[in-house]
């Protein structure tokens, strides 16, 4: 089901090529997950999406969906329906870059934004982001840091990222880096939070409301 | 109005040049900022991936913190210079407001973490306290030296007037350039003032960022604008320092200064450079009328 | 008295207790309004029981002061924006006459919540959900009125009042004598 | 059935609860209703029905009347608003009183908007107990019928108001037809062609408004307001203010010298009639085909008016001396029986839809200003062109505008998928330029309809579906350059485009006109949540409103294109023609009546009332009611500090009856 139509060399479809990798492009019901559309919509608080009328708008506003392996309208569309899998692993979530310029301009007044992170953090909790995909490795390590500190300092972010995800591209930004140090742009000394202790305790509460209410 | 400074992460990092000309820009202005104490981090975007909640119980503890320290008169301005920053402090104060169960959760971490909020802070953006507190008019007659020679492309970039900022349309914006031509400096018309620069996208999946951030600064250009203005030090970070990798990879020879609106206002109201943190920008933007000058690009 | 706190501040109302409003409805906006409700099928809450009156400004106080002695728990007035009515100043008359009304009710003791005055055309069937609901979210907050049986307790304490005085003065005049 | 226990005299109450099918016995228990009501004193029969409404219900209802010997009936149902009427003439029919009737809502009021069964059925007792408690107290009561002033006023000269006043006129009734603007035709006037037909609005227009000018029962009168209405169904009195036009009706031939003579040699203002795309001078006439073909002068802009210097060329030019600078407003007063409101709607403002670049990009065009532009008559003589004077080699349509959006109207416009197809033929054919329309859905239900959409795709008119987010002058690739970017999701291939055009026409949707508020209150009617004017009932009153005597016809109700606009008005006229017709109409009489010997003279209740129907018979001292201006509010009644004014209908004792039946059970 689902699979993302590949291509092989001479543009021409993979399955035209090699015969025996040709897929299903049907999608049957009972590989749909039902539930996953109330899932998303209580991840994004309520928000609604059911009443989409599938115009496009925020497909065609988004800086971003010219990058998108499916445009915001057509993931909105695949929640509504139950395509778990199709939306949790494709690029098009980790690609929103949060500019809410559908969020604006939506006629329904849908918050995609926000459906996004939903979406964003249901791929997380099931694993199934793309691999290699650096932004979930970034967000955690964003998650650490401000755990620990109460405040991130970009400078580590950076470095953690780049070591996590490709050696090659640190040696090539190094340059840009080593710049950003010298005019000052970046402190390695992290700053932090007195109260330590209020963040331990914020984080853990969240967790703990969270656990209350979905149960 | 009392104000209450909330740096943010980045002023204290990439945006130092930020934070340094605009409290320079607000003590020429006798506008007083305090800032916040024991702050933490907003709980920015990139959190709001992993947990939205969590994100915004951080954000409710800056709130919180405000309370503390200026009461709850209502009166409380925080202003928060980082686009991301006021995005995420405005959008967790709506949803403590109007979401039942954003209420519930954050409410209960808040508790836990022995605070509380009960609505009264508004998160504001300088560009906004400037023009809608301070007024255009007060500033323009602070101005000692016009900067007519400044051709300005006016980046508001994206979070600051979506969705949720009511200080000017979200898709027509006119503050900024009426701040900008108050200087004396000369506005392009450009329809890119709003779109996202891809900031978020520079460290993850770098070449969507880079294709974004140069077809602003290549517009920019193409609408005749000598400077790039900017709100926010994501946006500056990444439009800036770039350029040499852009140049290589687009083929092209961009050289567009990219400066922050509160270190256009203090030359115009006769701030020395030095208090405005030009040395720490790579690209500083045409000071005089005669040819631009801008500095040695960065050296890499 | 003590019912009244009982009831509020006691273990609990009573399991089966449910929050009764009357509502009066103007019959060219609000009743519309309602109507316009059960056409939009907008559910909400079922504690609330609507009579129809042509005006807003129709709704006698002694019909408020009647619902709430028979043991309702709030009181909701709808009728025509100001502006609106139907005929001309209706709403008008009768938000004259809530005010006066309202702060009597206080008096009494009968919390402000649970007398309300709302302006609801006839196209707002929205409206008459979230006012309802709002409503009865506010009575199950403050719990049940009893009314009645605060009458009954005060009938009481009157009547023991009166007869202590009555004991006073006939032993007064005993005395007296 | 349930035939209660035991019965001792009247009252004889009967009670029917209806099924409604599945409407009410879905959620409300009926037979339980109807057991429970069985026992409340008074009752001597109580039945469930699956449609009371039905002609075996309301049979039942008079068999039950004759054979049970019931003198009270009440049924528990839909909303008084739809059905009293029904039941309390099937009442009347099986030989009671027709006011010796309640009826209890537990459809709109109960099945329809609670979930649980159990607390639905509750509410639905409650409600029957009060009805029941309140129909023993009901009086005999007198519909009073009011005559029927037989000449009705239609407001608005649209094609709504058009075909409304010629069906009343020519079936002999009397017709005044009132409209705001110089001329009668209304948005029609201004369109070149209709779809789906093509055939030419003037062509079809033209004719019905020099009809309207010539026939002997109509009174038009253009640029004129109706500015109060008084009285009731039957017998309205009307005030109509005539702005002056500083041209003198009964002289004016329409032979338009007085416009040539002008000392303006060009034409330098607005011309609202071209969308401004036009220009004219201070004295114009709205068209060449403006019924009444009758001149007139701005004094905003005419000179005389201004400066009282000028040379006064139009007046010395008119030989019949029809100009008269010195005219003032006239007010007229008219009675009618009935009231036409054909106010019909406006464009979405341009000031709405801000994203779409118009008046910051001057190509970019409302369809109303494309109209003008197509029409031969209009101000570039049926060339298309862009500001620049130019053909354009590639338009886009965009549809939608303002429309099904949360943050302009939600609603679908209904006309605007239909006229863009039109334009986009008509643009094609004009200039042979690639024509883009941009839909989100497109809507085609009409007769012929699909049809020529299908002709429109065969002319090879670009159809991408998909919402556009912006139109720019951002130039991404050298061939942009110069042109309008229309930035668009293609939802059916699944990409975002960008499609360059030189022209960009706003298919704005339609709303309420700009002084539809203030005519909602001149005629006491109702809008809806969009504010459009509100119909008595969508489906069986669709032409009626709240107030007796007055009907809606047009896109004042709800977006329309001409045919049903057409079907609306003659809807209309046919109803006041069967008000007219019948010679009277009955009246509710739920009218107020002081008891006068309880009447302390206070004087508090005469102020109160909106009608002046109270007076001070200061000999007696004593208030007295004239029962003929009582409109029945109740105002007075509620407010008399001795109680003795009482309302039909709405007496206290039936009130206090349905407070203390709906509040009984307490426990």
């Amino acid at each position: 089901m689902g699979s993302k139509p590949s291509t092989a060399p001479y543009g021409l479809p993979l399955h035209v090529v090699e015969p025996k990798k040709v897929r299903l492009q049907i999608a049957f019901q009972s590989e749909l997950d039902p539930a996953f559309a109330q899932r998303v919509k209580w991840r994004a608080h309520g928000e609604a999406f059911l009443n989409c009328i599938q115009c496009g708008t925020c497909s065609a506003t988004c800086p971003v969906s010219p990058y998108m392996d499916y445009t915001p309208r057509k993931i909105v569309a695949m929640v509504r329906e139950g395509f778990k899998n199709d939306v949790l692993q494709c690029l098009t979530i980790w690609l929103c870059a949060s500019c809410y310029s559908c969020t604006v301009e939506c006629p329904r007044q849908i918050r995609i934004t926000d459906v996004m992170y939903a979406l964003k953090r249901e791929a997380i909790s099931e694993g199934l982001y793309p691999k290699k995909l650096p932004t979930p490795v970034l967000a955690t390590e964003f998650f650490k840091q401000v755990e620990k500190r109460g405040r991130n300092s970009e400078a580590l972010l950076m470095m953690a990222l780049y070591w996590k995800t490709n050696l090659v591209k640190v040696f090539r930004d190094m340059k840009l880096g080593m710049t950003l140090i010298r005019m000052g742009h970046l402190p390695l000394r992290p700053e932090s939070v007195r109260a330590k202790g209020e963040i331990k305790a914020l984080m853990d509460g969240v967790e703990k409301a969270e656990k209350e209410l979905w149960s | 109005m009392r104000y209450l400074y909330y740096p943010g992460c980045s002023l204290r990092s990439t945006g130092k040049a930020y934070e340094e000309s605009l409290l320079s820009l607000f003590r020429a202005l006798d506008v007083p900022l305090e800032e916040l104490d024991d702050w933490n981090c907003c709980g920015a975007t990139a959190y709001m991936a992993v947990d939205e909640d969590k994100a915004m119980a951080l954000a409710a503890r800056n709130l919180s913190l405000a309370e503390r320290q200026h009461g709850r008169s209502g009166q409380t301005q925080l202003v928060a210079p980082c686009s991301a920053c006021f995005l995420v402090l405005t959008k967790t104060d709506r949803y403590l407001k109007g979401n039942p169960e954003v209420q519930k959760v954050v409410g209960r971490a808040l508790a836990d973490a022995g605070h509380s909020y009960a609505g009264t802070v508004t998160p504001r953006h300088p560009l906004d306290v400037l023009v809608n507190d301070i007024g255009v008019e007060t500033i323009a007659k602070k101005v000692k030296s016009r900067l007519g020679h400044l051709r300005l492309a006016c980046y508001y970039g994206c979070q600051i007037v979506r969705p949720f900022a009511s200080f000017d349309d979200p898709r027509t914006p006119s503050t900024f350039e009426k701040l900008m031509e108050a200087l004396g400096a000369e506005t392009v018309d450009w329809p890119l003032r709003t779109r996202c620069c891809g900031a978020s996208l520079m460290g993850t999946i770098h070449a969507v960022g880079m294709e974004m951030s140069y077809s602003i600064l290549k517009e920019a250009r193409r609408r005749g604008a000598n400077c790039v203005v900017t709100t926010c030090p994501l946006c500056q970070l990444n439009l800036e320092s770039f350029q040499q990798e852009m140049n290589k990879q687009f083929d092209d020879d961009l050289r567009m200064p990219v400066a922050y609106f509160t270190q256009i206002l203090g030359l115009a109201l006769g701030i020395p450079n030095d208090k405005l943190g030009f040395n720490k920008i790579i690209i500083p933007p045409p000071m005089t009328s005669g040819a631009p000058q801008g500095g040695e690009p960065a050296r890499v | 008295m003590s019912a009244h706190v009982a009831a509020r501040e006691g273990a609990a109302p009573r399991a089966e207790w449910k929050p009764r409003v009357v509502a009066f409805f103007c019959n060219w906006c609000t009743y519309t309004a309602a109507d316009l409700a059960g056409v939009s099928r907008l559910k909400h809450s079922p504690h609330f029981r609507i009579i129809r009156v042509m005006c807003s400004g129709r709704v006698d106080p002694q019909f408020v002061m009647d619902a709430f002695a028979r043991g309702a728990d709030a009181v909701l007035i709808g009728g025509c924006h100001p502006g609106d009515c139907h005929y001309m100043e209706g709403n008008y008359n009768c938000l004259r006459r809530f005010h006066l009304l309202q702060r009597m009710l206080g008096q009494m003791g009968i919390e402000k919540e649970r007398f309300r005055l709302e302006w609801i055309s006839a196209s707002e069937g929205e409206r008459v959900k979230t006012v309802v609901n709002s409503l009865v979210e506010d009575v199950v907050r403050l719990g049940p009125l009893a009314l009645p049986g605060r009458l009954r307790e005060w009938d009481r304490e009157i009547d023991h009042l009166e007869a202590a005085v009555s004991e006073r003065h006939e032993e007064a005049t005993s005395h007296a004598r | 059935m349930f035939e209660p226990a035991q019965q001792n005299g009247s009252p004889r109450i009967g009670f029917y609860v209806c099924h409604c099918g599945h409407n009410i016995a879905g959620k409300v228990d009926v037979t339980a209703v109807a057991q429970a009501v069985a026992r409340f004193p008074g009752v001597v029969l109580s039945r469930d029905y699956k449609y009371m409404c039905s002609d075996p219900g309301q049979q039942m209802i008079m068999d039950d009347i004759r054979e049970q010997k019931l003198d009270r009936v009440v049924v528990a149902s839909c909303s008084p608003l739809l059905h009293e009427h029904t039941f309390r003439t099937a009442v009347a029919r099986g030989g009671l009183n027709a006011f010796h009737f309640q009826m209890v809502n537990i459809r709109e009021n109960v099945s329809w908007v609670h979930d649980d069964p159990a607390d639905a059925t509750e509410k639905a007792v409650d409600l029957a107990r009060a009805a029941v408690r309140r129909v023993r107290l009901h009086r005999a009561l007198e519909q009073k019928k009011v005559p029927i002033t037989p000449a009705v006023l239609i407001v608005g000269g649209g094609i709504a108001g058009i075909h409304a006043a010629l069906t009343l006129a020519s079936a002999g009734k009397k017709v005044y037809l009132v409209e705001k603007e110089p001329t009668i035709g209304g948005h029609m006037a201004k369109f070149d062609k209709t779809f789906p037909t093509l055939d030419c609005a003037a062509c079809i227009l033209t004719p019905k408004m020099s009809a309207v000018r010539s026939h002997p029962n109509i009174t038009l009168w253009t640029y004129s307001e109706v500015t109060k209405v008084e009285g009731f169904v039957g017998r309205y009195r009307v005030t109509v203010k005539r702005k002056p036009r500083y041209v003198i009706e009964e002289l004016c031939v329409g032979c338009l010298e007085c416009i040539e003579a002008c000392v303006f040699k060009e034409g330098k203002f607005y011309d609202e009639f071209n969308q401004g795309l036009g220009k004219r001078k201070p004295v114009y006439i709205p068209f060449p085909q403006a019924t009444p073909q009758l001149v007139l002068i701005d004094p905003e802009q005419c000179i005389e008016f201004k400066s009282g210097k000028c040379k006064k060329t139009c007046a010395e030019k008119c030989d019949r001396d029809a100009i008269d600078f010195k005219q003032t407003e006239r007010i007229e007063q008219i009675e009618v029986g009935a009231v036409i409101v054909a106010t019909g709607f406006q464009t979405v403002p341009s000031e709405k839809v801000p994203f779409y670049g118009y008046g910051r990009m001057p190509n970019v065009f409302t369809a109303l200003e494309v109209e003008r532009l197509v029409n031969a008559s209009g101000p570039t003589g049926g060339q298309v062109v862009t500001r620049e004077g130019k053909a354009p080699k590639a338009v886009g349509i965009i549809h939608c505008v303002g429309s099904r959006d949360e943050k302009t109207n939600r609603w679908c416009s209904r006309v605007c998928c239909m006229y863009s197809l039109k334009l986009a033929h008509l643009i094609k054919e004009h200039t042979g330029a690639e024509v883009f329309n941009f839909y989100t859905d497109m809507r085609t239900a009409g007769k012929g309809y699909e049809e020529f959409f299908y002709k429109v795709m065969d002319d090879g008119v670009h159809f991408i579906r998909g919402r556009v987010a912006e139109v720019s002058d951002w130039a991404f690739t050298p061939d942009e350059e110069g042109k309008l970017v229309i930035r668009v999701e293609d939802t059916l291939i699944g990409r975002v485009r960008r499609v360059p055009v030189d022209m960009v026409v706003l298919a704005t949707g339609l709303e309420p006109g700009p002084d539809s508020q203030q005519i909602r209150r001149l005629f006491n009617m109702s809008c809806s949540s969009e504010g459009f004017f509100l119909e008595r009932h969508p489906k069986l009153a669709p032409v009626d409103t709240f107030t007796d005597g007055v009907y809606i016809a047009g896109a004042c109700q709800s977006p329309k294109d001409i045919p049903d606009t057409v079907a609306q008005a003659g809807a209309a006229a046919a109803q006041v023609l069967a008000l007219i017709d019948a010679g009277s109409k009955e009246l509710e009489p739920n009218t107020a009546y002081i008891v006068e010997e309880e009447c302390s003279g206070c004087k508090s209740c005469i102020a109160l009332c909106p009608y002046t129907a109270i007076s001070f018979d200061a000999a007696r001292k004593k208030a007295l009611l004239n029962e003929a201006l009582c409109k029945g509010c109740g105002t007075c009644v509620a407010s008399c500090p001795s109680g003795s004014i009482r309302q039909n209908l709405f007496q206290d004792d039936e009130i206090f009856s349905e407070i203390e039946g709906l509040l009984t059970p307490v426990t």
